[in-house]
């Protein structure tokens, strides 16, 4: 029968890169990933969860354990801690009656980057202006990438980003990601951040 | 004077000193009998076919700007009739028989090359859908053969038929007496014959109002001033919604901007035209040695002849899958016009509830190819008040009817 | 060796030498040097031949401008065609070729072109080629050969390409001392700044002068500001990157050379990288360029233009000739002749056409002994290879008065055309300025200004004030204030750039004189233009196509002025009366490489999607086809299989064992909220909201005209709650769809619906031993009793927290196991591992469509072709006739939709039940006529089926529904199926198994 | 590559979104639309050169609907407005 140990992350094939002192990029597999939707208050956000909605489109709010983004101006996405996902889709479901509470855990991979070439070549895919200015820490907004769709989270101003990417696509992204920053991965970090 | 190598002969030593006008620049007159909007290939062919056809003379072709600077010069030239639908068959079929003896009909050489065209199929549901379109095309009577991917290798040797890339090439189909043909020459090989059985072509005359009396057309108001006539074709392409609004009507279109681009120059690397809908780039090299290069529309309502650079971009990244070759190639120039797209993907050549006002339209992506057939079954139309069989189907009346013709599969990418 | 390098001068470095090859020559040169000054600086003058007569052609510019001296760079897959000698930067291995020529450069037997060249004028192609009528296609084919330029690389290209997007508050394009000027004010306001500059070095023409600018030396000026523009962190100097496309809303696409100046595979970093700029202000500080003089023989190695000859004397310390004449119409090409003179270059002449040149330059000139011959022109040039003398007469050509004068360098200057490209590109309109004698930009379009000599200011003071200004000025625009930097005092500059030009354009021809050429690249002569305008090709525009005036890879730079002042004359008509042809991109052109990135080839090209059990399928002989971005397995090889004998082979399993598909492709969308029944009723043909919880129905979509456009089960999950599924291909479109009429037209419902097509992976589980199998599983009680078909349940599934639905797309007994999709690739090998005691068989899409049709369910998109209704389909019993409304009810409603001689789904049995009708052929009711063969329908599945032992076939036929058992011929190229109509149901009709 | 006001998430380039044509179209009542009303609906545009009312969806964005007023030959954007408002007075 089937174990938890059976469980297969879209990228667990794939070897993190490290090149830490320019781009690194790992998979963050199994996180709890849960979509809501609909009239949601930020009282009983906070009841819930321990964090408040994010106030402003193209932000995040963060906790200990759980990060909400805005993505519209009706939905959110929960992200919280590995193999929570259906603790924390009734938690959402009981405090959040009139919206819609759908857990996406496994509907989405998780890429994390960081290391100060992670913006050069996250331009290198979307269209955002990713200046500290326009998106700093706490930034989160739905993107263009490539020729797929990101949810793109700035975690930290080091910086961090979390990309969260339709689990099919997360290959293709992975695979594109590593040919953008190859040609730095043996070098001094040489291009410019614009 | 006629124009042959003979003359050419006699010229040389003369510096050329004696080829008259290819057309007149005249002053618009007080009435004609018919008004033709739009001096593009389509408009152009009608007025010569009214004359050589109906005989009718007493034409005016009026034209906002310079005669065949709409989609007529900046297609990419690609002529083929292996539509899908019987009516879109023969209405093609009928102008690619016309393109075949136009240089001789107009004693112009517009260098109509059936050097083949081919269409691509990059999965089991293209492959499909070709096989589909060749067993009606062979009822049709018209040349159509499925190829291997061998076959197209051997034809087009800078072609990429490997099984590794993205969307591999499965097969494709040929139309071996399609081709290309040159733009310009068409407008202005048209353009001169009409002129000479008395056409009057008026350029920069924008045509800005049409006049109705009593549900009829009695003429038009142009920037040189009113024009009278009782009929009038209007042919406007890209433009077919701002004529129609003169004259009260809304159409079934909407005006996106295509674009097209050519490389620099190279000596010959490819001597067929190649098209694909799944990875959106057709190809084919002209005869000053570009690569003319042509994707799909720009997803937005525009009247601007320039468009986005992502649309550039994407059919570039096909392009380098399926011709590795042309990556060191450079791009000269890119440019746009505007196309007039109709929900079924097919033209609209059709009376309307204006009496007297004709409407041919909707060719979007595609029309070149029908250039002259276009124009003969529209002359026919104004000249006798009803549509000819070839272009019956093609009415107004079908939005409402619900018969539409779709060529979606057939006319996907723009051609 | 290089003999006509300067021992001092210029700003390269003598100290290393880099080696080069040219046509298989082996020369040398510096760094700094660009392969144009390597090759002059060896005496190389005859570097191609042109277009179309063949005629030799040398270097005439030193920049963007070169018309001529185009070459073939590389080797192998390295190969680039067409590049300009004068932008490619020298490197140590550089192998560079002529074109265009054939065996030599030296002799080329096309030149023979150049004998028959009064038979082929411009568009002599349109009027002859025509007889006998099929016989063009024979003509085309040495034309073909005799035209186009270079040779295209005959292998893949092995460098890599990089795209990029990029922000700023300014962008200023050029890095000359306008430019300078402005980058250092807006990057001193604090403001986000990119300057792009096409050379390798900043300076733009300050690199080819002798001035001093606040003391500092010209030459190095630029590098001072680098610095002070390197120090500012949010300022980016991105030299070697030309500005090429100008589009909507400030969005700006340049392109950075990054190791084309270094030798193949020297470095890992991409070859190119596209920039996709967004400037919220863009200042164009892109200079002028020179514009060539049109007389007889001035296409000849050796006549180039003044500023070019003076660029490689002062920033290359090479001089173009040891004797020169100038041909001039303007003050500026004095200072060139100075500069020449002063680098050693014994400038004898100057031919002015002015009557009465005077003025500061012309008595220095004079004094270095410079003869000025006011009121001349040149009438002739001899010397074929290069010139070897000049023809001086007065302008109304009196023969007489001739005079000729030996050289071997002709610099011409016939004024300045301020780089409008890109500022035109904008949508700013140029105006003819009459005092220049040159388009300058008009009101700038919005949030964009031109400064320098791009502006129309030629003296080096004004250019540094107006780049300052601007640059301040697009800042302020930007939200960033600061204050103008001061102008840098400036010494040995020689006036304020007034050019006291008096136009010249042409003289009128006589046959004697010879071609005179306004565009030198696709050897145009104002013969054309006489022969264009004779033809009354004289709007602009057929002027430029007849002619092919300004069509070559340099767009025009040199000839587009020329060519439309000369048809102006011609016409009698005034320049800005001709106007000029339409700008477009790219400023100069760019590769195909760096405009498709990395994303090209294979994977990178398009996003490959992959189910959670891909790797298994890979591993165990999937056949995959592509549904749109999905690999699916077609079929699963086993050893020594054909792909067909794989499919009847699956086929078969799945109806006598059992067998398994991964269904994980197909579109989910979670649908809730209080009205999710009712939305469903108004998106379906069919009823939703009489669906109870626990059960499955399925539906058909139409869009509003009446035309099926998807199809799939959908479960009612809760009271509020679906889950609809949808085809493969569709799932996209559904989404979008639904979102569509929730937010546009139906706002009012409170329904929410979410994509969940990845988050469960979905097994088909197929056959009549699948009960056995999955009961195996599971403790859910799969009794058709207690589980009955077109239900679904809440399940553990090997463990697993799943659903399984009692559907079946096969028409087999069945059950779809949905699982998180983590778990799906362990639950597959579960479910094989226990499916060995029956034999299970993976089977693949193929299969599917097999069984499917066997069953007569229909694939839209493949039985349906957008102009298909649920009518035809025959299922009109999913029409709901209660409802009053849904998407496509009205539509449905038409004459023409609802016809009794409509194409209609119907099943087709062969005469012969071996015989498989080829997929897409047609039906018709006169098989044996000539073309056009009337067609009543065709044939849109078709397969070998090995559970009913025959073929079998859906198809849509005109009147269909009411032929059952009507014969039918299907004529095909070599012989013609006889077929009968039957129903589209071949197997199991009453559903036995499916239920049971 | 215009840059579009998203009424919630700001300017974003062109390519994010998906154009949903002429705005403001009324699908008449199903039950009583003859024909030609019909066909109005489904397929006769305005396509005016010019501004123009459209629809516009942030497909890579926040999936909003939103109403833009456009000039279809500058494509100077003049007005953005929600979904369920009618076009402003001033735009015409
Ligand atoms: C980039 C591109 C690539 C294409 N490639 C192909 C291809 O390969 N093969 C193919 O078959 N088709 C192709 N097409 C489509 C094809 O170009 C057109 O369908 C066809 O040229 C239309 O011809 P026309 O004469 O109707 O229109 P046009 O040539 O556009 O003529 C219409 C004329 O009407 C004039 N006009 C408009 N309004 C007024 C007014 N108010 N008063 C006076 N005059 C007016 C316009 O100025 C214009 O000259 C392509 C189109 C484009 C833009
Ligand atoms: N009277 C005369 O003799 C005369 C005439 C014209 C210019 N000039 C002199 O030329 C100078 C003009 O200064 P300026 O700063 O205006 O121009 P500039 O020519 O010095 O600099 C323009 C820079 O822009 C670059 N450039 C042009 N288009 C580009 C693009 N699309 N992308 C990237 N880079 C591009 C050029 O390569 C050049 O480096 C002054 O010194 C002026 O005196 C003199
Ligand atoms: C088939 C074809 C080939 C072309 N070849 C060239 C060419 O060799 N050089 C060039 O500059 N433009 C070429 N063009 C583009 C034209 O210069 C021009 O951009 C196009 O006709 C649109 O007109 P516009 O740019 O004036 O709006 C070509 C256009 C077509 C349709
Ligand atoms: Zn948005």
């Amino acid at each position: 029968m089937a174990e938890t140990w059976q469980r297969q992350s879209p990228l667990a094939r794939r070897m993190p890169l490290d090149g830490a002192a320019r781009f690194a990029m790992t998979e963050r597999a199994f996180l709890a990933k849960i979509t809501v939707r609909g009239k949601v208050t930020d009282d009983a956000v906070r009841d819930a969860l321990g964090v408040s909605l994010p106030g402003e489109p193209n932000t995040a709010s963060s906790g200990e354990d759980h990060a909400i983004l805005w993505l519209g101006p009706d939905e959110w996405l929960v992200v919280g801690p590995p193999e929570s996902e259906r603790k924390l889709s009734s938690t959402l479901a009981t405090a959040l009656p009139d919206a819609a509470v759908i857990d996406v855990t496994e509907g989405y991979a998780t890429i994390r980057l960081g290391g100060p070439l992670a913006r050069d070549v996250l331009s290198m895919g979307t269209p955002l202006d990713l200046h500290p200015r326009q998106f700093a820490a706490g930034a989160a907004t739905r993107t263009l990438f490539a020729r797929t769709t990101i949810i793109l989270h700035k975690v930290s101003e080091d910086p961090v980003f979390d990309i969260h990417v339709e689990r099919s696509q997360a290959v293709y992204l992975w695979t594109w990601l590593e040919a953008a920053s190859r040609p730095y991965m043996d070098l001094n970090p040489t291009t410019r951040s614009v | 004077m006629k124009y042959s190598l003979w003359n050419l002969l006699r010229q040389a030593p003369r510096g050329h000193r004696d080829w008259p006008q290819a057309w007149r620049n005249p002053e618009p007159k007080e009435s004609y009998d018919v008004i033709i909007i739009g001096a593009g290939g389509h408009g152009l062919a009608t007025a010569y076919y009214l004359a050589k056809e109906h005989g009718i003379t007493r034409t005016a072709v009026l034209e906002k700007g310079w005669l065949g600077g709409g989609n007529t010069g900046r297609n990419t030239t690609i002529v083929r009739s292996n539509y899908l639908w019987d009516e879109s068959a023969h209405l093609y079929e009928h102008s690619l028989k016309l393109f075949e003896t136009l240089s001789q009909d107009l004693n112009f050489n517009v260098m109509f090359s059936p050097r083949g065209v081919i269409n691509l199929a990059h999965n089991e549901h293209d492959l499909k859908e070709l096989r589909r379109r060749g067993h009606a095309c062979r009822l049709n009577g018209i040349d159509y053969e499925m190829v291997t991917p061998r076959e197209i290798k051997e034809i087009a040797p800078i072609i990429n038929v490997s099984r590794s890339i993205r969307y591999p090439v499965l097969g494709g189909a040929m139309q071996r007496r399609a081709g290309n043909a040159r733009h310009d020459a068409v407008a202005w090989g048209l353009a001169r014959r009409a002129d000479e059985y008395g056409v009057d072509i008026i350029q920069n005359c924008e045509v800005t109002g049409i006049d109705i009396r009593d549900g009829r057309v009695t003429g038009v108001q142009t920037t040189r001033g009113p024009i009278r006539a009782d009929r009038i074709g209007a042919v406007p392409a890209g433009h077919a919604s701002v004529i129609a609004s003169m004259a009260g009507l809304r159409l079934p279109v909407e005006s996106h901007t295509l674009q097209a681009m050519v490389t620099e120059p190279v000596k010959p690397v490819l001597d067929t035209v190649i098209m694909s809908n799944t990875v959106h780039v057709y190809i084919s090299q002209s005869d000053k040695g570009e690569l003319v290069l042509g994707a799909g529309i720009d997803g937005y309502n525009s009247y601007g002849q320039k468009g986005g650079i992502n649309v550039i971009e994407h059919q570039l990244e096909g392009l380098c899958e399926l011709y590795p070759i042309v990556s060191r190639l450079k791009i000269m120039r890119v440019w746009g016009g505007i196309v007039d797209i109709a929900p079924d993907a097919s033209p609209i050549i059709s009376k309307t509830p204006v009496e007297g006002f004709y409407i041919n339209c909707g060719w979007g992506t595609g029309g070149f190819k029908a250039t002259p057939g276009s124009g003969w079954v529209f002359a026919h139309t104004i000249a006798q008040d009803r549509p000819h069989r070839l272009n019956e189907a093609f009415n107004l009346g079908r939005f409402e009817s619900g018969l539409l013709i779709d060529e979606h599969g057939a006319a996907a990418v723009a051609h | 060796m290089q003999s006509w390098r300067n021992s001092t001068g210029g700003i390269i470095d003598r100290s290393r030498h880099l080696s080069f090859t040219f046509d298989g020559r082996r020369l040398s040169g510096h760094p700094g040097d660009t392969l144009a000054s390597a090759l002059l600086a060896n005496g190389v003058h005859l570097v191609g031949r042109s277009f179309k007569y063949h005629r030799p052609r040398g270097i005439v510019g030193s920049g963007v401008e070169e018309p001529n001296a185009l070459v073939r760079l590389g080797e192998g897959g390295f190969v680039e065609p067409n590049a300009r000698a004068t932008t490619t930067e020298l490197f140590d291995g550089l192998v560079a070729s002529s074109q265009n020529r054939w065996p030599s450069l030296a002799f080329d037997v096309g030149a023979l072109n150049s004998v028959a060249s009064g038979l082929i004028p411009a568009g002599f192609y349109y009027k002859t080629f025509m007889w006998p009528a099929k016989a063009w296609t024979f003509y085309e084919r040495f034309i073909r050969r005799a035209a186009g330029l270079g040779q295209a690389p005959e292998e893949p290209d092995p460098d890599v390409y990089e795209k990029r997007f990029a922000h700023c508050d300014v962008l200023v394009v050029g890095a000359g001392p306008a430019g300078l000027q402005a980058a250092r004010a807006a990057g001193r306001s604090g403001a986000r700044v990119i300057v792009a500059d096409e050379q390798a070095v900043p300076g733009g023409s300050l690199l080819a002068e002798h001035v001093t600018l606040d003391g500092v030396a010209g030459q190095e000026w630029p590098e001072s500001v680098s610095k002070e523009l390197a120090g500012m962190s949010d300022v980016t100097m991105l030299t070697r990157t030309t500005v090429a496309g100008y589009y909507n809303h400030n969005f700006l696409v340049a392109v950075e050379r990054v190791t084309d100046h270094l030798p193949a595979g020297e470095s890992a970093l991409p070859r190119q990288r596209l920039w996709k700029i967004r400037a919220r202000q863009v200042v164009l500080a892109t200079g002028a360029i020179e514009r060539p003089l049109v007389f007889p023989g001035n296409d000849r190695p050796g006549v180039m233009l003044a500023g070019a000859v003076r660029a490689f004397a002062n920033r290359w310390g090479v001089r173009c000739g040891a004797r020169a004449v100038v041909f001039a119409n303007n003050d500026s090409a004095y200072r060139s002749a100075i500069d020449a003179a002063d680098s050693g270059i014994h400038v004898t002449t100057i031919v002015d056409c002015r009557a009465e040149p005077r003025g500061r330059l012309v008595e220095e000139a004079q004094s270095r002994g410079i003869d000025v011959m006011a009121g001349r022109v040149i009438s002739g040039v001899e010397g074929r290879k290069r010139v070897r003398g000049v023809a001086i007469s007065t302008m109304d050509d009196s023969a007489s008065a001739a005079v000729t004068k030996e050289c071997d360098l002709v610099m011409m200057s016939g004024g300045w055309n301020p780089t409008v490209h890109l500022a035109s590109q904008s949508g700013t309109r140029l105006a003819w300025d009459e005092s220049r004698a040159t388009f300058i930009p008009g009101d700038a379009a919005s949030c964009q200004t031109s400064a320098g000599a791009a502006a129309g200011s030629f003296g080096l003071a004004q250019c540094l004030r107006s780049g300052a200004l601007a640059g301040t000025e697009a800042a302020a625009q930007a939200g960033f204030d600061g204050e103008t930097p001061a102008v840098p005092e400036v010494d040995g500059d020689t006036g304020d750039g007034a050019l006291d030009l008096e136009p010249f354009w042409h003289r009128p021809a006589s046959p004697r004189d010879g071609k005179a050429f306004h565009d030198l690249q696709n050897d145009v002569t104002t013969a054309d233009v006489a022969l264009a305008t004779r033809e009354n090709y004289v709007s602009v525009e057929h002027f430029k196509r007849y002619t092919t005036t300004g069509m070559g890879t340099d767009q025009g730079k040199t000839s587009n002025v020329n060519g439309i002042a000369i048809l102006a004359d011609h016409v009698g008509s005034s320049i800005p009366g001709v106007g000029h042809t339409t700008f477009r991109p790219f400023y100069t052109p760019v590769s195909i490489g760096a405009l498709a990135g990395i994303d090209t080839g294979g994977e990178l090209y398009d996003p490959v999607r992959r189910t959670p059990m891909h790797a298994w399928h890979a591993g165990n002989g999937a056949h995959f086809e592509d549904v749109g971005q999905w690999k699916r397995p077609y079929c699963y090889l086993r050893e020594g299989e054909s792909v067909d004998e794989a499919v009847q082979r699956e086929t078969l399993a799945a109806r006598t064992g059992v067998g398994i598909l991964d269904a994980s492709t197909l579109g989910k969308i979670d649908v809730q909220g209080k009205d999710a029944a009712a939305f469903l009723d108004r998106i379906y043909t069919g009823t939703f909201s009489t669906l109870a919880p626990g059960r499955c129905r399925y539906g058909l979509m139409c869009h509003d005209d009446g035309m099926v456009f998807d199809d799939g089960v959908t479960a009612r999950i809760a009271d509020n709650r679906f889950l609809v599924s949808t085809t493969t291909g569709g799932a996209a479109a559904v989404l979008s769809w639904f979102e569509e009429w929730l937010q546009t037209e139906w706002w009012d419902l409170d329904v929410h619906v979410t994509s969940v097509t990845t988050q469960w992976a979905a097994i088909a589980v197929a056959g009549p031993k699948s009960r056995d199998l999955v009961s195996g599983l599971t403790t859910t009680d799969l009794s058709p009793d207690a589980f009955p078909f077109m239900t679904w349940r809440d399940a553990d599934i090997a463990g697993i927290p799943g659903r399984i639905f009692r559907i079946s797309f096969s028409g087999e007994t069945g059950y779809e196991l949905h699982v998180p999709a983590s778990y799906a690739l362990a639950l597959w090998q579960i479910l094989m591992m226990a499916g060995e005691r029956h034999a299970i068989t993976p089977y693949g899409t193929e299969a599917m469509h097999v069984l499917r049709a066997e069953k007569g369910f229909i694939i839209v998109g493949q039985d349906t072709d957008g102009t298909t209704t649920p009518h035809d389909l025959g299922m009109s019993w999913l029409v709901s006739k209660k409802k009053p409304d849904f998407l496509g009810k009205r539509g449905l409603a038409r004459p023409d939709t609802l016809r009794e001689d409509r194409k209609q789904l119907v099943g087709l049995l062969t005469e012969d039940p071996r015989e498989v009708i080829p997929e897409g052929a047609h039906v018709s009711p006169e098989p044996g006529a000539k073309p056009p063969v009337p067609m009543e329908g065709w044939v849109s599945s078709s397969y070998m089926s090995p559970n009913c032992g025959h073929s079998i076939a859906l198809a849509l036929i005109r009147r269909g529904h009411d032929r059952m058992g009507e014969s039918v011929a299907i004529p095909l190229e070599e012989r013609t199926i006889r077929a009968r109509i039957v129903k589209p149901v071949f197997f199991d009709e009453e559903g036995a198994r499916l239920r049971g | 590559m215009m840059l579009i006001p998203c009424p919630w998430c700001g300017d974003r380039i062109d390519a994010e979104f998906t154009c949903g044509g002429e705005a403001h179209i009324v699908r008449p009542d199903p039950a009583t639309a003859s024909d030609a009303e019909w066909a109005d609906y489904l397929f006769m545009r305005e396509n005016p050169k010019g501004l123009h009312h459209e629809r516009w969806f942030h497909a890579h964005g926040c999936r909003r609907w939103f109403h833009m007023t456009r000039d279809t030959v500058s494509h100077r954007i003049v007005a953005v407005y929600a979904i369920t408002e009618s076009a402003p007075e001033a735009t015409g």
